[in-house]
C-alpha cells in the first residue's frame, strides 16, 4: 500500500511539475513560484482522488495509439453518417456489465464516447449504459477490449464496486 | 513542407467541425447528435492543434496545445456522458 | 499561410453558426446545452488558429476555455436534478427511453 | 481576409446577442448568452485585449453559466420559469435601448480613447510589474481596484442576508451530492488538481505578462465549484473562521499596502518603487484569495436545506 502512495506521489510531482514547467517557459523565474505551486497540487490531487490502484503507466503508453487510431476512426464514421444522402442511423442501447473500479468505468465510458459508434450514459448497479450508432455495425463488439485495457493500466486488482 | 502540412492538418480539423456540427444539425435524435459532436469537434481541434503545432515558434507552444486538447477530451469524455445521461432520465421538450 | 489560416479561422467560425441553429431550435434543452458546448469547442479550435496568425497568447485563453469547457455542462445536469443539487446518474434510467434495440428499423429515431 | 474574419465574428456576435434577448423561453436565452459569453471572449482576442478575454473567458463561459442555470432550475422547481409579460418585455427593451443608446452617445461625444498614451510609458518604470494592466489596475489607480474588492464582498455580505432564519447555521448553498464513482464523482476528482495549477500560474503571470488576481481568482472559484458540486468538498457555514480571513485578506491586505505608502511615499495608496513589486505580489496573492473564495460563494448562494436535513 505505502509503495503505491509513494508512486502515486512521484508520478503526479512528475506530471504537475511538468504542466507547471509548460506553463512559464521560457524563462526561469516561475520555478521558484512552482515549488508551492507543484506540492499544493500534488496535495490538492491526493486529497480529491486517493492512490487506490498501482497505475502502469507503461500500459497506458501502448493504449495511447489504440485510443487515437479509435478516435480517428470514429471521427471519420460520424463524418461520412453525417454527409451522406440518407444518413445511415440505427440507433439502440446496450447495457453490459464492466467489472472495473468506479473511476476505470468512469474513463471507459469517457474513452467509448470518442471511438466509433459507442457513447456510454454513465452507470447503473455496475452496468455500464451505451448508445450505439449503429446496432448492426457491431460497434458494441470493442468494449471488452478497451475494458480489458483499463484494467490492465489500473493493474490487476479489482473490486465490483470499486469502493475501497 | 512544415507548411504544407499544417495546411493539410488544419483542412482535416475544419473537415471534421464542419462534419460535427453538420451531425448536430441533421441527425435525428439527441444521443446520435451527442455521437456528432463529441467525436468529431475534438478530432477537429486534435487535427488543427497538429497543424498549429507546426508552425510554433517554442516547444513550450507546442505542450500547450497538447495541454489544451488533452483538457478538451476531459471536457468532451465527461459531457457526453452526464448530457446523455440526463437527456436519458426524462423528457424535456419545451 | 496567413491566407489559408484566416480562411481556416472562418470555416470554423461557420460551423459555429451553423450549430447556433441547434441552440434556437432544440428542442431538447440537451440538445442546446451540447450545441453550447460544440460553440466552446470551436471557439479553443478558433483562437488555437489565431494563436500564430496574432498573438500566440490566445492560447492561454485558449487553455482557460478547454479547462472551463466542462462546467457549464455540469451546472446544466445538476440544475436538471430533482432538488437542483444532485447528480444524473443516481437515479435508474427511466426503462421506456432505453428499451435496447427497439428503434432497430426505424432509422429516424426517437425524436425528443 | 482578415477584415472578413473580424465582420463574421461580429456579426455572430450581435446575432448571438438579439437571439438571446428576442426569443421566447428562458432555458434558450440562458445557453445563447453563455455563448454570447465564449464569442465574447474571441473578440478581445481580436482586440488584443487578453487580460480581458483571460476574464471574460473565465467569468462569462464559466461561472456565469452556472449561476443562471441554477436560477433556471431552481424557478423550474418552484413552477415560475416562465417568461415574463409583454408588458415587462417591452419595459426591458426600452430601458435597454436607452441604455444602449446613451453609451453610443457617450461614444461618440467623448474623444476617441486613445492607445496607453505617452504617460503610461513614462510611468512604467516606477510601477514595479511589467503588465501595464496589473500596473494601473494595482498601482496607478490603486483606489478603483480597492473599491471593487470591497464591492464585491458586500455583494456577498448582501446575498448572504437572504437567508432563512433555519438556515443560517448550514453549509452554503443546497447540500450537493453525487453518486460515488460516478461521472461527476470522477470528473470532480481529476479537473480540479489542474485548475489549481492553471490559476496559481495566472496570478503569477499577471505580474509581467497577462492574468491576474482577477483571472486567476475566477479559475480558481470554478474549479472549487466543480470540487463542491461533485459532492466531493463541503462548501463551509457562513460563521467559518478560516473562510471569513480568506475573504477579508485580500481589502485587507489592499489597505495595509496603502498605509503602507502612506508613511513612506506621503500618500495613501501610493507604492513607491523599492517596494512596488513585492507590494502588488502580496496584494495580488492575498486578492486571488479573496476574490476566488467570494466569487464561489456568491455562485454557491445562500445556506439552504434543500431535500436533505
Amino acid at each position: 500500500m505505502r509503495g503505491i502512495w509513494i508512486k502515486a506521489i512521484l508520478h503526479r510531482t512528475v506530471l504537475f511539475g511538468a504542466i507547471w514547467g509548460v506553463l512559464t517557459a521560457p524563462g526561469v523565474e516561475g520555478l521558484v513560484a512552482g515549488l508551492f505551486a507543484v506540492p499544493a497540487t500534488v496535495w490538492l490531487s491526493l486529497r480529491l482522488m486517493p492512490a487506490h490502484h498501482p497505475v502502469a503507466l507503461w500500459r497506458l503508453a501502448l493504449h495511447l495509439p489504440r485510443f487515437l487510431a479509435g478516435s480517428v476512426t470514429g471521427g471519420i464514421d460520424v463524418a461520412r453518417r453525417a454527409f451522406a444522402r440518407d444518413m445511415p442511423l440505427n440507433p439502440g442501447w446496450v447495457e453490459l456489465p464492466v467489472d472495473l473500479p468506479d473511476g476505470g468505468r468512469v474513463a471507459l465510458g469517457g474513452e467509448l464516447s470518442l471511438m466509433p459508434g459507442t457513447l456510454a450514459a454513465g452507470s447503473h448497479e455496475g452496468r455500464l449504459l451505451v448508445h450505439l450508432l449503429d446496432t448492426e455495425a457491431g460497434f458494441d463488439r470493442t468494449i471488452p477490449r478497451e475494458a480489458a485495457d483499463i484494467a490492465a493500466i489500473l493493474g490487476a486488482k479489482r473490486t465490483r464496486d470499486g469502493r475501497p | 513542407m512544415a507548411d504544407l502540412a499544417t495546411i493539410a492538418l488544419t483542412a482535416a480539423g475544419l473537415f471534421f467541425f464542419v462534419a460535427g456540427t453538420v451531425g448536430l444539425i441533421r441527425f435525428p435524435d439527441t444521443f446520435t447528435r451527442l455521437h456528432a459532436l463529441t467525436k468529431a469537434d475534438n478530432l477537429g481541434l486534435g487535427f488543427i492543434a497538429l497543424g498549429i503545432a507546426l508552425q510554433a515558434e517554442t516547444w513550450a507552444q507546442v505542450a500547450r496545445l497538447g495541454l489544451i486538447w488533452a483538457l478538451a477530451l476531459l471536457a468532451a469524455g465527461a459531457m457526453a456522458q452526464l448530457v446523455a445521461r440526463t437527456a436519458l432520465e426524462r423528457e424535456d421538450a419545451e | 499561410m496567413t491566407l489559408w489560416l484566416t480562411f481556416v479561422a472562418l470555416g470554423v467560425l461557420a460551423s459555429l453558426a451553423g450549430a447556433l441553429w441547434r441552440v434556437w431550435r432544440g428542442p431538447r434543452e440537451a440538445d442546446r446545452m451540447m450545441a453550447a458546448q460544440l460553440v466552446g469547442t470551436g471557439g479553443v479550435g478558433l483562437l488555437v488558429v489565431l494563436a500564430p496568425l496574432q498573438d500566440w497568447a490566445a492560447l492561454d485563453v485558449a487553455l482557460v476555455l478547454a479547462l472551463l469547457a466542462a462546467l457549464a455542462a455540469v451546472g446544466f445536469v445538476k440544475a436538471r436534478s430533482d432538488d437542483g443539487a444532485g447528480d444524473p446518474e443516481e437515479a435508474p434510467p427511466t426503462p421506456e427511453m432505453m428499451r435496447p434495440r427497439q428503434t432497430r428499423h426505424d432509422p429516424r429515431g426517437r425524436h425528443g | 481576409m482578415s477584415l472578413a474574419l473580424d465582420l463574421a465574428l461580429c456579426a455572430l456576435i450581435l446575432g448571438v446577442a438579439l437571439a438571446t434577448v428576442a426569443g421566447s423561453g428562458l432555458f434558450r436565452a440562458i445557453v445563447f448568452f453563455i455563448v454570447y459569453g465564449l464569442l465574447v471572449a474571441v473578440g478581445w482576442v481580436r482586440l488584443g485585449a487578453i487580460d480581458v478575454a483571460l476574464a471574460e473567458a473565465a467569468i462569462g463561459a464559466g461561472l456565469t453559466g452556472v449561476l443562471l442555470l441554477a436560477a433556471h432550475g431552481r424557478l423550474r422547481r418552484l413552477g415560475t420559469a416562465r417568461d415574463a409579460s409583454h408588458g415587462a418585455h417591452l419595459l426591458s427593451a426600452l430601458a435597454g435601448a436607452a441604455l444602449a443608446a446613451a453609451l453610443a452617445w457617450a461614444w461618440f461625444v467623448l474623444p476617441l480613447p486613445e492607445r496607453p498614451g505617452p504617460e503610461l510609458a513614462a510611468a512604467m518604470p516606477r510601477a514595479g510589474v511589467e503588465n501595464p494592466v496589473t500596473a494601473v489596475l494595482l498601482n496607478f489607480r490603486a483606489w478603483d481596484t480597492l473599491l471593487e474588492s470591497i464591492v464585491l464582498l458586500a455583494a456577498l455580505i448582501g446575498l448572504w442576508m437572504l437567508t432563512r432564519e433555519r438556515d443560517w447555521s448550514g453549509r452554503l448553498g443546497l447540500p450537493q451530492h453525487s453518486r460515488a464513482g460516478g461521472v461527476l464523482a470522477s470528473f470532480g476528482r481529476v479537473l480540479p488538481p489542474v485548475g489549481l495549477l492553471i490559476g496559481v500560474w495566472l496570478v503569477w503571470a499577471g505580474a509581467d505578462r497577462h492574468g491576474g488576481a482577477f483571472q486567476g481568482g475566477t479559475v480558481l472559484a470554478a474549479v472549487g465549484l466543480v470540487a463542491a458540486m461533485a459532492g466531493l468538498v463541503r462548501p463551509p457555514r457562513i460563521g467559518a473562521r478560516l473562510w471569513h480571513v480568506a475573504l477579508m485578506i485580500g481589502p485587507a491586505v489592499f489597505v495595509l499596502a496603502g498605509l503602507a505608502g502612506a508613511i513612506l511615499a506621503g500618500e495613501f495608496l501610493t507604492l513607491p518603487p523599492p517596494i512596488a513589486k513585492p507590494a502588488i505580489l502580496t496584494i495580488e496573492i492575498a486578492l486571488t484569495a479573496s476574490i476566488a473564495a467570494t466569487l464561489a460563494f456568491l455562485v454557491l448562494g445562500p445556506p439552504e436545506e434543500g431535500r436533505a436535513p
